[in-house]
């Protein structure tokens, strides 16, 4: 393993020092942590609902790059694909509490759901007012209740996105709540890899493909897909994917948002070209893309790959999505 | 039976010091059906914990297993820390209760755990280890051979639960890691029960 | 070789595409090139003297992703690694000029002072007034009139983001020239790899390293640097390339501006600690930080290594690295 | 000596015939020394050349040039689209006049590509190849030998124009890629003078 790291266990520490110290108009760390909060004179000038998210490190920009006014009000990063812990996400919430309550949005993953529930008991015995919306919008895992439930990916941006330029409008947190959860049920997303994530503290890839091999439905974690297959050209990996992922909307019409999401070791330009291949196969299925968005927003460390994620939108969240914002990411 | 304060303690380092030396066997069962960390997340756990008893010698069952507890959730993270981290805190209220069974004990910590990861045995998760443990201490047959099987029928079983409930049908045929680490708990058991 | 392609001689085509249709309100392609020019209302409101980049591809975002309101007019894509061609440029040239002039902001390669002074001849036989400015920062090139002299890397992005915003600012074609003279006169870079590019169209690394190597002093398109050693921590990667490239300053007092930059296959976790490193080491050297900024700015394809920027800055230049601007990717 | 149109045309075509078919080496000379891509961009240039010729066949020397110039200038991109576009565009200016020889011919294709790559002999570059075939010429005692020479001298040189300039020294020992794409060129020339 190659890295450009110290010591692996100040890994996160490090990286949450660095993101602060270079943005320093945007975000302040809160003290004892690995959370990031607001830092912009907005800030306190706008009283809004805070609006908290976090998980595992190692998915960066997810989800400190994206705190700022229009999006979120604080980030609490864990280790490496670990959850916070309570304590921390507790802070985070104290730190952005104005009074109006705090809506936490929260990855799928037993790890997270139970450090931010954790966190929540914390909160509400301080009566702050909480809200939990839980994305998991990865639609290569089944869906059951015998399971974990599908798995929050890429489309957790979106959800952010949407969510926090809603709360910068002045919406409430039930009503943010309920935002949230129709947005998420909205949103599919699919990943593929190329070459799996090399996890610090494990030191090897979290698995191997062949030289012309790629994985179809792969978590952000290493987590194994449905299917190793030969890799093909862009233009039938798009189709493939865009084909799993409009079987899950019973309506095609209307408007839709795209993002296509680097796994954190593809290039921007083969995002690109897989986008184009995207948007080509859309319009031969005459789906009407308002909103689309290309780039590393949701990573898996060095992981080579890509995932699509199609949201199915109002009007009033493709607005939301378009709105500007400041923020070190997005 | 129950667990005199002195072999309690031995019990939890014992623990931690099977977790500091089994970190890379946890991440690989990890990585295998999970994201490649459990052994990571349960060093920084056994740190933690060392750091606390040393700071602090407890005073009380209660009071060592609070420390532990506390430990877990603050620096564990992941699935695994609110998971030990709410089995020891539950284990630390009700151990305040003199009468209290080692057997009943272990059945609290396994209630804990089905109460915070909203799950059961038979899900490929920890509880498959300590369900079966607690099981035998009330039957007194606890011995080796209780936890080998556990986790031979751990290996067995499809996840329904946690990350490696996403790989469904392929998450047969591992280990599950928390099973494993749990293994490590109560292998440290028997030893001070052997002694 | 394992990439998201089609075609290999489609992939700048095809890329361009996805660039501008994921961006349509920011920018549009120039017909029948892969050039792409400002498409906000702006552009035709404020009339400012056009900047106008390009090279080869593969250096991802740069340079169309800085096109927009306080940056470049127009971005010229060549094939990957390759001078886009004279005709193009052209097009780009003629496209943004608004009778001010257009200033060429050339990177120093053989192959693109050749190709934009093509370009340039042919639009001065339409009268419009050109200067052109070659940005050469990699310091780990020996400069000697009996060479190419240094070559331009990611420094790339600060004379870009500087000379846009002093031109959005309403300064004339004399002195933007003058100015991005004296900043590029002001920027050096050091660039290290951890694993060197493919490029497509040859399907395997550019060069080989060993598991524990990396190479000191690469360039963006594959060159060779000047030593290969075991890699070693963050920190002293750090320290290292900041006393290579303090040597280059005389003058160490007053403002700087650093810039951390991914090759393409970095992930930002990495670049973060190494920024973290880099803050600390100036720090303890007295050097005044005013201006940050970490991320994949000038890429490498899907090279892992990082580059370190570090810019003596005019007061001046500062604000103009700090005001807001509207592109895809600064 | 002279070169009718017909054998030119034949020259061009030949030459683009060993550009398409030597693609590969071209580029691993380019990948030792530089960026890895001058066979795909001849190779681009060569498809240009082929298909602005099928488009409208030229009817003069002049012509000939002047098509392959502009597909270069046009197709190629990189340090050697400009270079070899200035060189033919110069000769096909050139050519206009009759009493043109063919050794003044590449001289005059030489000194474009001196002017365009502000640059000389001795620098590692093709200018290394055109200028010993240009002198050869006006000896005439121009034959195979005279390229191998050539490239061989190349070979030994240290590079100061060019991306294999940034090598220094590390640039000796591997032939320039340019120069190899120019031995093509005569090489072609031999093929048709040979005849
Ligand atoms: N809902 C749950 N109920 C019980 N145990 C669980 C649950 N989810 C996860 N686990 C246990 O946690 C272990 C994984 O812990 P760890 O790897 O540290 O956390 P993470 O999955 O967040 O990376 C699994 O092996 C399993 O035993
Ligand atoms: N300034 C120059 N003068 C003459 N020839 C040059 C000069 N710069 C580059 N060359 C030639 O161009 C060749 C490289 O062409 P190519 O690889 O297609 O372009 P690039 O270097 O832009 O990738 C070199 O091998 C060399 O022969
Ligand atoms: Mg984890
Ligand atoms: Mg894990
Ligand atoms: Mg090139
Ligand atoms: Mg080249």
């Amino acid at each position: 393993m190659k890295k450009i790291i110290n010591n692996v266990e100040d890994i996160v520490p490090e990286m949450i020092s660095g993101l602060v110290r270079t943005n320093a108009d945007l975000v302040k760390q809160i003290d004892g942590t690995t959370a990031v909060v607001r830092n912009d004179p907005k800030f306190k000038e706008n009283k809004q609902v805070g609006i908290v998210s976090g998980g595992g490190s190692g998915h960066e920009p997810l989800h400190a790059g994206y705190v700022g006014d229009g999006m979120l009000s604080a980030a609490v990063a864990g280790e490496v694909f670990t959850s916070p812990t309570p304590d921390q996400i507790y802070e985070a919430i104290t730190a952005v509490d104005q009074g109006q309550g705090v809506l936490l949005i929260v990855k799928n993953y037993s790890g997270d759901v139970m450090n931010f529930d954790m966190a929540k008991e914390m909160a509400e015995a301080d009566d702050i007012e909480i809200k939990t919306i839980v994305v998991d919008d990865d639609i290569s895992v089944k869906n059951s209740e015998f399971t974990q439930g599908k798995r929050g990916v890429a489309g957790t941006a979106l959800v952010e996105k949407i969510v926090g330029a809603a709360a910068r409008s002045g919406m409430n947190l039930a009503d943010l709540a309920t935002l949230g959860q129709k947005v998420i049920d909205n949103i599919k997303t699919i990943g593929i890899a190329l070459h799996a994530a090399t996890v610090p503290a494990v030191g090897h890839p979290g698995f191997e493909l062949g030289d012309d091999e790629i994985e179809y439905g792969i978590g952000i974690h290493n987590e194994r897909g449905y299917a190793v297959e030969k890799i093909r050209p862009a233009k039938e990996l798009a189709n493939e994917l865009i084909e799993k992922i409009l079987k899950e909307f019973s309506d095609q019409s209307g408007d839709f948002a795209i993002l296509v999401n680097g796994m954190g070791g593809t290039p921007l330009m083969e995002q690109y070209i897989f986008a184009n291949d995207v948007l080509n196969e859309l319009a031969a299925k005459k789906v009407k893309v308002s909103f689309s968005k290309v780039g590393n927003l949701v990573t898996s460390l060095d992981m080579q790959g890509i995932s699509l994620t199609i949201m199915k939108a109002d009007a009033d969240w493709i607005k939301y999505l378009k709105e500007p914002v400041t923020t070190i990411a997005w | 039976m129950k667990l005199e304060l002195v072999d309690a303690k031995k019990w939890i380092t014992l623990f931690v010091e099977k977790l500091e030396s089994n970190q890379t066997i946890l991440n690989e069962l990890d990585t295998a059906i999970g994201d490649g960390d459990h052994g990571t997340n349960m060093k920084r756990g056994a740190e933690a914990v060392t750091a606390a008893l040393e700071k602090k010698e407890p005073e009380t069952l209660a009071d060592l297993y609070k420390t532990t507890a506390f430990a877990m959730i603050q620096k564990v993270g992941g699935a695994s820390g609110p998971l030990y981290g709410t089995a020891f805190l539950d284990m630390s209220k009700a151990v305040k209760n003199d009468d209290l069974e080692l057997s009943d004990l272990i059945q609290i910590g396994t209630d804990g755990l089905k109460r915070r990861g909203e799950s059961d045995t038979g899900m490929k998760t920890m509880i498959d280890v300590w369900q079966p443990v607690s099981d035998a201490l009330k039957a007194d047959k606890f011995d080796q051979s209780v936890i080998d099987a556990a986790l031979e029928n751990v290996k067995g079983l499809v996840a329904t639960k946690g990350r490696a409930s996403y790989l469904e049908e392929k998450s047969k045929g591992h280990i599950d890691p928390g099973a494993q680490s749990s293994a490590y708990l109560f292998e440290s058991l028997i030893e001070v029960l052997g002694e």
